[in-house]
């Protein structure tokens, strides 16, 4: 058997740009504090002192620039790993992603790859308040050119990073603030977590969920509550919403005839819609109920403790849900 | 210029209020009975109050996330602020939003920002408002040094330059953005010289000498209600806490800190204020003794304010 | 009868802003070149020279800081009407909707008012290429705390113009720039296009047809077509993304229990996902067949003819959609 | 400086190929049979000759939707770009994405944009890369006037210099941004002026004397080869066309196109190549024969090229 040790998400990703630094020198970090400090939760610390400040860069306040700095450099051959903070603040990247690297192979007629990851941080859970704990990947989920990837814990933080950095194209790597400190055996050795492959946690026959991100844990108290009560979820955590693995779900909707999707972001324009939109045309005549969706309410999110409880899903929301398909 | 004792008195005592309600928010957040996220300013107390004390409430101010000593100078009520930092229904966001959301619009508060550079984009429409009104107020951005890294700031500037807009920009020198020292963000020693490149005054002051903030802001005030244009007031300051409450602030250089509490704004001029015998001692005291119990009351206040009802998220989002 | 006027959609959105500044003073134009030529295509030509330069405000090339200050002068009591040209630009305005103009009532307790309008071009069918011709208009319909409009014709660009205007909150306008010269019989005398509505463009029973924008044109061609085949399509013309008129789709579909979606923006996590998740959701059993999407697939827009003409969607494309549904 | 004949004819050659290529185009498109968007550079044609004759195919260079001229001067086959505007699949980048789109990476030409201002952003990737490989190589950026509004032009001057990264930021003064004149964009006379505020050298120089462009930008070179940091360069000229192919330019006051067409560039050093002898006019002409016949073998290439497979959409989209 493998040899494991116990770490937190945190350290995961942090283990895991190291590690991919010391494999590769043309991977190098960049961002708002990234060096000195490690970034103002601490994720990259550890990495200037190894790697010297050419290899950790700290940039001004300057988001558009540090993902128009990784196009660029990407396109020259290196593999820039940005970090972008709050996911709130890539509002101010979203030209870079979507007009820029997202477009430059194709609109170059294949003359260059485009090897760069970003990551951001959705906070919902911490207290942040509205300009601090938005779900954006929506929005990039729209872009064909880019991927991106949504871990869920130590395990699939470690193994999607290393690939994410090993990719040829644009990933945003979208981190759970609210899990850096969740702890979990994983691997000494590596090993890498394909991206644009769900991961099936739970098998189950009567009700398919799909979590995103950080909902993986809420989705697991959900099928632990819902076998107490005789129902068997099947569930699966999607890890990446950029392509979506819509063969994965397929695949376990056509077991189950039942689907819900939990994420963190707001139901309307949520990866959820997506999902139901191709299920429901794809398997329309396996469906037994409608896809549901457990989600964040079409409203902003306050940092006032009840109110941002109230407005994130959870394991309750979610048992709800499925039981309202189960009738 | 010569300095009122009246103008004297109202320095000190917007500094002390500042001073006094963000030690007050130190304490009950670190109870824990305070949500959220908290970015304080003791140290920087004479920005606000020697820009302030020029200002009227039809005058417009926008903050950052480091915004309560601004709000509080520019004379918003003590009450519905903290009570919003607790999260209750009396808060002046009605407890939604907390720190980095502050806005108090009937005195001219029109938004602290939880992102970076943000509010001198939206500053220029308050000028564009007071302007286009044929009005003679004027609108002030804060900001720290670290924002003058984004775009914002210069679209910012050269849109008020080339709109001739009524806007002061007052940027706070702090020494840090977040963890990162000023040297990261800006490669030059001040960052005044770069109103030049907007045909607009640039200034760098020291921001712990209220006075000092006070007159020269009276000129930028004077040049934008003139119709000129921007105009660009660096004050050089420091913060006494982490960027955030909880910040154990390793990234400081032996002494720093210590060098810095010296030169408090608030020491330095109680001293001044004491040779020039513009107040006592015990004046001192009573001005603080006002302050801290309506801190104190405050806190009580917005103790005694419910929480909001979950309804409270549905409402306000379209008018 | 009312007396009617032949106008093309860009007169009728000059008209209704020139009515509308005529009639309140705190109504304003600004935007790049808006001014003196009146925009790249004189949308605007006119304004200046009837208003002046206070109303008429040409700025420099900086869509953040126009939308920023849009968000600053609603709050003072201006009703700014922006123009942020193609809407590809608006990348660099995202923050300023996302973060700022459309949480900004909600985040200060309802203390300020929002009442702006911004103009921005969809493109398609231009051949402007992957930098001019994008339909965004989803991430926006993600967005609590404000609207988005899409006319679709003379008559609908001109009351829903005087409608976003009057509308105390941010209003995306999106204009259909292909459609700029197309004429119409509209009223001469006021009206006003509610936003918030669907329009019943025709009446049928087989199935619905929502149409979003342009793609109206295309919408109507099918019907006409589908009615040589003997299928009668109810054509709804959406009108508004932001908040999605569902009741309005909904009362229609349990008519016809068939649904077709067609827009310009990709399929993937375009507004037809939304309202083909919410439609199997509460109409699960009334649906006879899935909701099928007509849109653009999931590439990039490109400037050579042919291969724009394959990325649009279009009357053809839909007829044999909908024919798929009708089995 | 003593420029040499060999440059001379060097620089005299790249502008001519320039005009030569934007007017065949001029024509391709007026008939109809070029689709898309246009933007043409003709009067402009000495910023990029002058600053590509210092560069090799090590360097890179981003430009702007105005982009031909910048990207034959750095020396991209004539053949694929003509294709590429045709929209035909031996184009540049498979004749995709068309004028506003280019890039020809083996000689360093990185991308023109679409998006104003969006070059500087992703320059700053190149000039990075060349660093961080300890490399002797440099980027240039070109754009124009109106760039100077958008956040990019300061986010990045700003970070290459925090960063002192081998970028030279060449601003085309060409007095418009679309139909709207400079003083809409630029409260001052001169952009150059802002380099002061990031520490870096600003010049601002007579964009229509290629040997001028040459000499001015040699210094800029050394200056970011040597680990410098960044540079502006600002050149005053004109475009003879419109914004873009079919604007009446009616925004432009009588008689300045006449004025300017005096001061065409390629003109004024035909002027002076002849009273240096450096070059005949036989000479010359044969230079703008041979230029000519590459540029209609470009277009007979365009034409017999076939158009892109439907297929073509959905290759290279990730990698
Ligand atoms: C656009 C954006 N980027 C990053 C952040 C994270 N952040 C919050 S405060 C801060 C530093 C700000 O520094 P400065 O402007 O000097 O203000 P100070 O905190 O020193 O008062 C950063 C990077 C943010 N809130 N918004
Ligand atoms: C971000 C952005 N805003 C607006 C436009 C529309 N636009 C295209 S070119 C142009 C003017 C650019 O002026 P300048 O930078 O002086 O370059 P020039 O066209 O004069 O070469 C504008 C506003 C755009 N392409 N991108
Ligand atoms: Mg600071
Ligand atoms: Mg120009």
């Amino acid at each position: 058997m493998a040899e494991m040790k116990k770490i937190n998400v945190q350290w995961a990703i942090n283990h895991a740009i190291a590690e991919e630094m010391r494999r590769d020198p043309s991977v190098f970090i960049i961002g708002e504090d990234v060096g000195g400090p490690g970034g103002p939760f601490g994720v990259t610390r550890g990495i200037k002192a190894e790697f010297g400040p050419e290899r950790a860069v700290d940039t001004p306040i300057s988001e558009g620039a540090i993902v128009g700095l990784c196009c660029g450099a990407a396109a020259a051959g290196l593999r820039p790993v940005a970090e972008i903070m709050f996911m709130n603040f890539i509002t101010l990247a979203v030209e870079e992603f979507y007009n820029q690297g997202s477009k430059m192979r194709w609109m170059f007629g294949g003359q260059v790859k485009q090897p760069f990851v970003v990551r951001a941080m959705t906070a919902g859970g911490f207290g942040a308040g509205p300009h601090h704990s938005s779900s954006l990947e929506g929005w990039f989920a729209s872009m064909p050119g880019m991927k991106v990837v949504m871990p869920s814990n130590a395990y699939t933080a470690k193994g999607l990073m290393k690939s994410a950095i090993r990719d040829d194209n644009p990933v945003l790597y979208v981190e759970p603030l609210s899990s850096y400190t969740i702890k979990q055996d994983i691997p000494v050795d590596e090993y890498l977590v394909p991206i644009g492959k769900a991961e099936v946690v739970t098998q189950g026959s009567d009700v398919t969920i799909v979590s995103v991100g950080r909902m993986r844990l809420e989705a697991e108290k959900a099928v632990a509550k819902l076998k107490a009560d005789g129902i068997n979820a099947e569930l699966l955590d999607l890890l990446t919403v950029n392509p979506l693995p819509m063969e994965d779900i397929y695949a376990s909707v056509k077991k189950t005839n039942r689907l819900v999707i939990i994420h963190e972001a707001k139901e309307v324009m949520g990866i959820g819609a997506e999902i139901a939109a191709s299920v429901q045309e794809k398997l329309f005549d396996w469906l037994d109920a409608p896809v549901a969706r457990c989600a964040a309410p079409f409203t902003h999110i306050a940092f006032q403790p009840l109110l941002e409880k109230h407005y994130l899903p959870n394991a309750d929301k979610l048992v709800a849900k499925v039981k309202g398909l189960m009738g | 210029m010569k300095i009122s004792k009246d103008v004297k008195i109202d320095l000190y005592t917007r500094m002390v209020r500042q001073r006094i309600f963000e030690d007050e928010t130190t304490v009950n957040f670190a109870s824990g009975e305070m949500p959220g996220f908290l970015h304080l300013s003791q140290g920087e107390d004479a920005v606000p109050a020697g820009v302030c004390a020029n200002l009227s409430n039809e005058d417009a101010i926008y903050t950052t996330h480091r915004g309560h000593g601004c709000i509080i100078a520019k004379g918003a009520e003590i009450k519905p602020m903290m009570a919003e930092l607790f999260g209750r229904i009396d808060g002046c966001c009605k407890g939604r939003a907390g720190s980095m959301h502050f806005a108090d619009v009937k005195t001219g508060c029109m938004g602290s920002n939880g992102i970076v550079g943000e509010g001198m984009r939206i500053a220029l429409g308050t000028a564009f408002a007071q302007k286009y009104n044929k009005t003679n107020n004027i609108t002030v951005v804060f900001f720290g040094e670290g924002a003058t890294g984004t775009g914002a700031f210069h679209e910012s500037f050269n849109m008020a330059a080339t709109l001739k807009l009524p806007l002061v920009f007052v940027c706070n020198i702090n020494l840090y953005a977040q963890m990162t020292p000023k040297s990261v963000h800006i490669a030059v020693e001040d960052v005044a010289v770069r109103a030049a490149g907007y045909g607009a005054p640039g200034v760098t002051i020291d921001g712990n000498d209220v006075e000092k903030v006070y007159e020269e802001f009276a000129k930028a005030a004077k040049h934008a209600r003139a119709g000129k244009g921007p105009y660009l007031l660096e004050c050089k300051t420091y913060r006494h806490h982490g960027h955030f409450e909880g910040d154990p602030c390793n990234y400081r250089p032996e002494g720093e800190l210590e060098e810095w509490m010296k030169k408090d704004p608030i020491v330095l001029y109680e001293k001044k204020l004491k040779k020039e015998a513009v107040l006592t001692d015990k004046e001192m005291q009573a001005i603080k003794d006002t302050a801290r119990k309506e801190v104190i009351d405050a806190v009580a206040f917005a103790r005694a304010s419910a929480m909001p009802e979950v309804e409270e998220l549905y409402k306000d989002i379209l008018a």
